[in-house]
């Protein structure tokens, strides 16, 4: 049975990148690619589950040593790298989330993009991206891992750039992969410090010996932890970029710019979870180390409310949409700060769920409204549309955390694990920030299905319309999904959690199953429905231009305007380092390298030019002149003979 | 009998003569004359040497001395010739057309 | 008492002996031969009879004769096959330039034969009054031949200063031969050195000493060392061209031979190491002063003029450490492969110069490389020779002669001869620039003849070749070295 | 056959003088006689290739030696031979030079004999370099080298192409020449009338031949000088841009392919391994300046309108991680090293060719007068995204295993340490940018009048860029062997040296 699994595991990964090599290569109609594609990916998804049930099937205890290698990847002396996959609890659950989803998504594209120009090249890049996410998740060691961070980092630029024609595209592709290479920066030291201080990359080595990495000083930092805390802090680097967390959070609501199901894909349900998802896997490195461990939850934390109170300001569709993505990333790098692993990977799934929903439902609704992204010139779809807004309806209430939704029992966990505490001791005022931010999510998804669906069409241009049953069905099924998965935590039976008991036993870090708290429960419905029942007053109902201002400008003022303008974190990022940047580049190309560095070497030969002009006065063409020189030169010999005997 | 420093410095003096006029002088015959002074004033100076080891090498020299100079003249003067036809003159700054 | 006739050897002058012979001859029939171009073929038969004069003794124990004024040994026979060499192909350059300048008269292939002698001699001679007999006699060739083109006032301009100059240093070198022989009482070059062996005052005698660098000086003028470098470039300008190379190649050739004979045989190092010091900043200085000045040069005659004057000062940086193993052979390795690839270049000038006083700058060559392949390459081959590319005779030579130098402990002149010699690929490359990579300016013209092609392709086929056979061309020069000692 | 290498080198040059004196070719004819002269040079070159019998991987020392005296008087011997550090440079120059001479097919159009025979004879000199075991045999190649070169770029450059080749020469020349002190020096110093390499490092090894540390120094920097022009090492770098600048695309692709990379190697082979304690002394100085070429390169080419001049200056910066590589002194660094030099052949190779295709088409390489080839040149630009995405270092393509291993080497090197590592990431990350920037001016955005009738790629150009593709994706997908060959000698260089690993 095992070897089954041997060959399922990197079948899920070969079969996406099979359809993307079929689609790039024979595929020249975009529907037909459409469905190879999707078929990829439902193939890719249907091997997972089944290697997840055979993996279920296994002894409690192998289940984390399911690993198989491909090849040697780096044989590099020393330096040795497998081209290897690890299928444990933990990375079958995320295959489950990204095939699953992932497929969803891919039929969802079949319709959605029959009217683009380049649909094919879209489908290779989507199953090149399923391909580099499985990689991601699957790797048995962070050299891989890394290969599938920066692919899919890669299929998300390519996927963003994907219509280059316009501006905001070609900037925004450029502005992920540069922001996520500043976080790879930060993943790529750490591992580069865990091969030295381990000599192998290997999951398997490293974390069963992360103890040893106690009591290791550094120079430069005092402390028993120093070394982990470095590497931790490193990581950390890498899920701020990934993950889309302070201060590497501006490239995503501008990733807006690809395609909606694209959006859908990278940045609710994969690839932002990757960052999440290094930090449950490395939890023996972060479990080591309080202080970097409590950044990480003050980073979420923060990144959370502020994405939330953005998310309130904006009037794009899909911008409300990625803000949210942001805030919910928060709460789960939170939860994973603060040792509540599995609550970050019970949110990462339901959120997947529920937003990559969310997402197709706005591109049903961009695509029904003739692109048209702006709320303000929606309004009263729901009857245009009624599949979508039904749908879009579960997604939010999930989001909201609005009891039975996944996204309640999901969000719950995080709060009530901050309130109850972990291994690193309890966070109320975090809990009460992330309490106070799902009000405000439920506050700005009510003020989006106000603006979007109810009421009336504020802009007539466009006669809106339902989309096909190729882009509701999936709306449907991820509205169940939206429902069911908030079972797979449920309290009192905790399935999550046992599943993934395996995975934390390497470094003890087996948490104890939080105990429900109907206080909690309650306390956060209750404000959750009553800014859903504020922002419906506001919002909801009303007669407004198509370019009317939000009337939360009167009451907020100032504060409206740094919602709206994103706290001005880009103009920030943009005079602090951009401009100085591009200067900096000017100075070197125009004067320091051209009249500096090749200053130096002209000078020199121009040096010698001079001295062969300079010469040229001394020779006179007076033979009386040379007879001269000749003399000086007899003085100067005889002088050193004399000199030479006196001596 | 004459110490040989005399005759050296003698010599020495003649040779010194001999150079300033080439450095000083600009007519070509002039210059021509310092430095048969300045061949003279060697040939002195091993006359000199030549009794003082008592033998003839010094003096073979000489002779040989003389004959050179008398050829080097004889090509100069023909040349000097050539130059005074083409150039009216025989003033050595005005022969430098090359330089550089 | 018995008169008891010196033991002459007249093969210890063989060579020499034979060119004067036949110059005479030449000299004579030449009145009767009409197309002078006979008179050049001529005169290469006594060049090759010269040469082949030297053969049965080459390898065999050097000979001395003439009351020990003159030696027959490799050294000097390698010098007569590299004069022969260079004035057979100075011979075959001048047959159609000196029609072309309306200058043939057939004088000047014994004149040149007369003065290639002279120049033997210098390599021949043992003796300070030979030596100085030599230098002047080919002086006075070198006076006539610069002067050749007589009705043109720069050859009369380039004689006239070349004679006052001579003259002027023959007096310094006589004087410091005067002086030597005071002090030594004789003329005899081992017999100086066993005077200094013997007499420890005699060392650090003022007067040996000023005599010293007046012999040096005398002798570096004719290799146009700085200082003493200052008619060089007047006069190769102003020389007929072919006369320009041959005293760029052979007259230095010469004057080293005289050098590497006073030097090693006279005042050895391991006796008076004083002037080593002297003679390599000498040559330092050579080396950069002729390098410096040629870059802004763009006269071609001029510039090839001050590139001798440099090559002059890597010679001398092997003879700065003339006691170190393999240094002469590295001395005459370098002497053959500077003639050669001068000549050359020299030759491929006479191939573009019209009639008349018209100057021929660096800028007249663009495009040769293309409308004249055969000139174009050699020309290149020459250049990048001079510049000491590998693998071409050039930078072996520069090789040796480092070696040399830093074996003597001269890292120092090695290092500034290394760095002068990248300043010398600027301008040496300026000419394959305006060969190869601009557009000519206007038409074609060339005077390429089949005799001088036939010396071109010789002379670029030697240079390449000389350094893959270095080693047979070291063994050659050098089979036993400087056995005068 | 102990004469596999003779063959390898001299073949070409042979085809150079058949082109430049055989009678009646055309410079069509031309055109393919060199390419099939390369590609016999290519097959012949084949069999070094671990597996066929002559190059044994197992083995640390050089192999397939020939040697035969040349200049008895002076110890020069004629002296080839191969090992785990030279075998892919050599197969990389064999498998480059066929491809080079194909894309002059379009290219070249005036002096095709000449041009190709001096690219030809500029294989042999690369090849030389690469495999000869004798000091003084391995300047000659080295300087030789430069000669095709400078003809290369100053016939067919640009219009600054006189400026730029002269500087070319005199620069390489300037450095070069204080290398050939330090041959003389150690020549000098051991005495032993020979030039040979392993002879020498044998001698030294047993202790016959000591160097005194300062001199040791100082001849470490005669060396360093030359290497550091070639490779180049910031702050002697200043030549490069204006010699691919101008230079040909055929010329700038064999430039940057391997020429740059007879630095790396020389480094390798002459500075670690015969001055081993100097290389210590100096490797954080070395990685300093490597570290600072990283960045500046990057940071430069941010700036530059000309995707020729900028495709130079990643150059700068990513022969930066070769360095920071090589000074890492541990077998990881130099493995990277040493495949990062074949890496950077392939990817920065393939850079030039794509960038010579566009300026085939438009006849500037003006950034700004680009945009929108995406959709007119969609074959073209997937193309050239995959070779920039190596450039940028993506992993699975081949530029990232060798920066990867690099950093591996110097994070853990005893000399170096995590700052240099660090450093040397951030140049990944400027990487990035400017990478994608030009990709984003030149093939993104909407078509423009000027660009909307360009052709896709040609067959022709097809067939130069997939074997390159093929590769880089081959070695970034499946470095191993090609680090397993080279595994003994690098470890057995390493192990020379000193210490490897710094302590935990």
């Amino acid at each position: 049975m095992e070897e089954l699994l041997f060959t399922l595991i990197p079948a899920i990964i070969v079969l996406p990148l099979i359809g993307a090599l079929i689609n790039m290569f024979a595929i020249r109609d975009g529907r037909r690619a459409g469905l190879i594609a999707s078929a990829a990916c439902v193939a890719s998804f249907v091997v997972g589950l089944t290697a997840f049930i055979l993996l279920a099937g296994l002894p409690h205890e192998e289940r984390t040593h399911v690993d198989v290698t491909l090849w040697q990847w780096i044989d590099a002396g020393p330096l040795q790298v497998p081209f290897g996959f690890l299928f444990d609890p933990l990375s079958a659950v995320m295959v489950l989330l990204i095939t699953g989803v992932g497929s969803l998504i891919h039929v969802f594209s079949i319709g959605y993009m029959a009217h683009d120009a380049r649909p094919v090249r879209y489908f290779v890049y989507l199953n090149l991206f399923v391909a580099a996410m499985l990689i991601l998740v699957l790797a048995n060691n962070y050299l891989l891992l890394f290969l599938g961070w920066e692919g899919v980092g890669l299929c998300s630029y390519l996927l963003i750039g994907h219509s280059f024609e316009r501006k905001e595209a070609r900037y925004a592709s450029m502005k992920a992969f540069v922001m996520n290479r500043i976080g790879d920066f930060g993943l790529m030291l750490a591992i580069l410090a865990l091969f030295q201080r381990f000599g192998s990359l290997n999951y398997g080595v490293i974390f069963p010996r992360a103890g040893e990495l106690v009591g290791q000083q550094i120079d430069w930092v005092l402390g028993p932890t120093a070394v982990a805390s470095a590497i931790a802090f490193c990581m950390l680097i890498g899920v701020t970029g990934k993950s889309a967390q302070i201060p590497l959070w501006t490239w995503l609501p501008d990733a807006m710019a690809g395609p909606t199901p694209a959006s859908a894909l990278i940045h609710a349900a994969t690839m932002v979870t990757s960052g999440v998802y290094l930090i449950v896997r490395s939890h023996a490195i972060f479990i080591l180390t309080p202080s970097v461990s409590n950044t990480t939850v003050y980073i979420g934390v923060a990144t959370a409310f502020i994405a939330a109170s953005i998310a309130i300001g904006q009037y794009d569709i899909k911008r409300v949409l990625a803000f949210s993505t942001v805030s919910q990333l928060g709460f789960m790098v939170a939860a994973a700060g603060m040792g509540a692993y599995t609550a970050a990977i019970f949110h990462l799934l339901t959120h997947g769920v529920f937003k990559a929903l969310l997402f197709l439902g706005a591109g049903s609704v961009i695509h029904g409204a003739h692109d048209v992204q702006d709320m303000r010139r929606m309004g009263g779809l729901r009857t245009a549309m009624p599949a979508t807004f039904w749908t879009y309806l579960a997604g939010t209430a999930a989001l909201a955390g609005i009891f039975p939704m996944a996204g309640f029992w999901s969000k719950d966990e995080i709060v009530g694990s901050a309130f109850h505490g972990t291994r690193f001791g309890t966070y109320p005022v975090v809990g009460t920030i992330l309490i106070i931010t799902a009000a405000l999510t439920a506050f700005y998804m009510t003020r989006q299905v106000s603006l979007v669906f109810l009421g009336r069409q504020r802009d007539t241009s466009y006669h809106a319309h339902e989309s096909e049953g190729i882009m509701t069905i999936p709306l449907w099924i991820l509205a169940a999904g939206s429902l069911i998965v908030g079972l797979i935590n449920i309290p009192g039976f905790y399935f999550l959690e046992h599943w993934l008991e395996p995975v934390f036993e390497v470094a003890h870090a087996v948490g104890e199953p939080l105990p429900f708290s109907f206080t909690l429960a309650i306390i956060t419905v209750a404000l959750a429905l009553g800014a859903a029942f504020i922002a419906y007053q506001v919002y909801a109902n009303r007669q407004w231009k198509k370019t009317f201002r939000d009337p939360l400008t009167r009451y907020l003022g100032v504060f409206f305007e740094g919602f709206e303008h994103r706290w001005y974190a880009d103009d920030v990022y943009e005079a602090m380092f951009v401009r100085p940047f591009k200067a900096t580049a000017s100075f070197l190309s125009r004067i320091f390298d051209p009249m500096g560095i090749d200053g130096l070497v002209n000078g020199a030969a121009r040096l010698v030019g001079l001295g062969g002009r300079g010469y040229r006065v001394l020779q006179t063409g007076y033979i009386r002149s040379y007879t001269l020189v000749f003399l000086m030169g007899v003085v100067a010999v005889l002088g050193y003979f004399g000199f030479a005997t006196v001596r | 009998m004459v110490p040989t420093e005399y005759y050296v410095m003698l010599s020495a003096l003649l040779f010194t003569i001999g150079v300033t006029g080439v450095l000083t002088r600009r007519n070509a015959l002039v210059v021509f004359m310092s430095v048969e002074l300045m061949l003279n004033s060697a040939n002195l100076a091993l006359v000199a040497f030549s009794r003082r080891w008592n033998h003839v090498d010094g003096q073979i020299l000489t002779f040989f001395v003389i004959t050179v100079a008398a050829a080097e003249v004889a090509v100069g003067l023909a040349l000097l010739v050539g130059i005074f036809r083409t150039r009216r003159t025989t003033n050595v700054d005005e022969v430098n057309t090359m330089r550089g | 008492m018995e008169f008891t006739p010196p033991q002459t050897d007249f093969a210890t002058i063989g060579p020499p002996l034979v060119l004067v012979v036949w110059a005479t001859i030449l000299l004579l029939v030449d009145l009767f031969i009409g197309n002078k171009r006979t008179t050049a073929i001529l005169a290469l038969v006594g060049l090759a009879a010269a040469a082949a004069a030297a053969v049965p003794f080459y390898g065999q124990t050097p000979r001395i004769s003439f009351a020990g004024m003159a030696i027959l040994d490799d050294t000097a026979i390698a010098i007569d096959w590299i004069l022969v060499l260079v004035t057979a192909i100075t011979i075959l350059f001048s047959i159609d330039y000196l029609k072309r300048q309306a200058i043939e008269m057939g004088e000047f292939y014994p004149v040149l034969l007369f003065t290639t002698a002279a120049m033997m001699m210098m390599g021949h001679g043992r003796n300070l009054i030979a030596l100085f007999i030599s230098l002047e006699w080919l002086s006075i060739g070198l006076y006539v031949l610069a002067g050749f083109a007589y009705p043109r006032i720069r050859s009369q301009e380039a004689a006239m200063k070349y004679l006052l100059y001579g003259a002027f240093a023959a007096g310094f070198l006589i004087y410091g031969i005067a002086l030597i022989y005071g002090v030594t009482g004789t003329a005899d070059l081992a017999t100086i050195a066993d005077q200094l062996r013997a007499d420890q005052a005699l060392r650090s005698s003022p007067v040996l000493l000023i005599g010293l660098g007046l012999l040096l000086i005398g002798f570096g003028y004719k290799i146009s060392m700085v200082p003493f470098h200052m008619w060089t470039p007047d006069v190769y300008e102003g020389s007929p061209t072919p006369v320009s190379g041959y005293m760029s190649a052979a007259t230095k050739a010469a004057g080293f031979a005289a050098l590497l004979r006073v030097v090693d045989i006279a005042f050895p190092v391991d006796v008076l190491p004083v002037w080593q010091i002297m003679l390599a900043v000498l040559a330092a200085l050579t080396m950069l002063v002729g390098n410096i000045a040629a870059v802004a040069q763009s006269n071609i005659k001029r510039m090839l003029a001050y590139s001798s004057v440099a090559h002059a000062g890597f010679i001398l940086c092997a003879l700065v450490a003339i006691n170190v193993p393999g240094a002469v052979q590295s001395y005459l390795y370098y002497i053959l492969a500077y003639a050669l690839t001068n000549l050359g270049a020299f030759a491929v000038v006479i191939a573009l110069e019209q009639a008349g006083e018209e100057r021929f700058d660096i800028a007249d060559l663009a495009g040769l490389g293309w409308r004249q392949p055969l000139l174009g390459a050699a020309m290149a081959i020459f250049m990048l020779s001079l510049a000491g590319v590998p693998p071409l005779a050039g930078f072996f030579a520069k090789w040796l002669v480092f070696q040399v130098a830093y074996q003597g402990g001269f890292w120092w002149l090695a290092l500034i001869g290394l760095l002068s010699s990248v300043i010398s690929a600027f301008y040496y490359l300026r000419i394959i620039v305006n060969m190869y990579m601009r557009e000519p300016t206007e038409p074609a013209r060339s005077f390429t003849t089949t005799p001088l092609l036939a010396g071109v392709a010789l002379a670029a086929l030697l240079v390449i070749v000389q350094g893959f056979l270095t080693n047979p061309v070291l063994n050659l020069v050098g089979q036993t070295v400087a056995a005068g000692r | 056959m102990n004469f596999l290498l003779s063959v390898i080198v001299w073949l070409p040059l042979l085809g150079a003088l058949i082109l430049l004196f055989a009678p009646g070719i055309s410079d069509h004819a031309a055109k393919r006689v060199a390419l099939i002269w390369s590609l016999v040079v290519f097959a012949a070159s084949l069999p070094l290739i671990p597996g066929f019998g002559f190059f044994d991987p197992s083995r640390a020392q050089l192999q397939l030696i020939e040697r035969v005296p040349w200049i008895g008087a002076f110890g020069v011997d004629y002296h080839l031979a191969v090992d785990g550090i030279s075998l892919w440079l050599v197969l990389l120059t064999t498998f480059l030079t066929p491809i080079v001479i194909l894309s002059t097919f379009d290219s070249v159009n005036t002096r095709v004999r000449a041009f190709e025979a001096f690219m030809l004879a500029l294989q042999t000199g690369m090849l030389g370099v690469l495999l000869a075991q004798d000091l003084f045999l391995f300047y000659i190649f080295w300087e030789f080298t430069l000669v095709p070169m400078y003809f290369l770029i100053g016939i067919w450059g640009g219009s600054r192409r006189i400026y730029a080749t002269v500087k070319f020469f005199l620069y390489t020349f300037a450095a070069s020449v204080l290398m050939l002190l330090a041959i003389i020096a150690l020549y000098v110093l051991w005495g032993a009338n020979s030039f040979s390499l392993p002879d020498m490092l044998n001698a030294m090894r047993t202790g016959q031949f000591t160097l005194d540390q300062n001199l040791a120094r100082w001849l470490f920097l005669a060396f360093f000088a030359a290497f550091a022009v070639k490779v180049p090492l910031w702050p002697f770098h200043s030549w490069l841009p204006d010699a691919h600048t101008e230079a040909p695309t055929a010329g700038s692709v064999i430039l940057a392919g391997v020429l740059l990379k007879l630095g790396g190697y020389g480094f390798i082979r002459f500075n670690l391994q015969l001055f081993p304690e100097a290389s210590r002394f100096f490797a954080p100085a070395i990685g300093v300046l490597a570290v600072i070429g990283i960045i500046y390169g990057a940071w430069i080419a941010y700036a530059q309108t000309d995707i020729k001049k900028l495709v130079a200056y990643s150059s700068v910066s990513h022969l930066g991680f070769v360095m920071l590589g090589i000074f890492a002194l541990n077998p990881i660094g130099l493995h990277g090293a040493i495949l990062q030099m074949v890496n950077h052949g392939l990817s920065t190779g393939a850079l030039f060719l794509v960038v010579g295709m566009i300026y085939e088409r438009r006849h500037t390489r003006d950034i700004n007068a680009f945009g929108g080839l995406w959709k007119v040149m969609p074959v073209y630009t997937f193309l050239s995204l995959l070779i920039v995405m190596s450039s940028i270092g993506l992993p699975a393509l081949n530029g990232f295993v060798g920066e990867a291993t690099i950093m591996f080497g110097a994070f853990s090197s005893p000399f170096l340490g995590w700052e240099f590592a660090a450093f040397g990431l951030l140049g990944v990350i400027l990487a990035a940018v400017y990478l994608l920037w030009m990709f984003r001016r030149v093939m993104m955005g909407d078509v423009t009048e000027a660009t909307a009738k360009l052709r896709d790629i040609t067959r022709l150009e097809l067939t130069m860029l997939v074997p390159l593709i093929a590769l880089i994706i081959l070695i970034g997908l499946y470095p191993a062997p090609f680090f397993r060959a080279m595994n003994e000698s690098v470890t057995a260089l390493a192990n020379s040296i000193g210490p490897t690993l710094a302590a935990r």
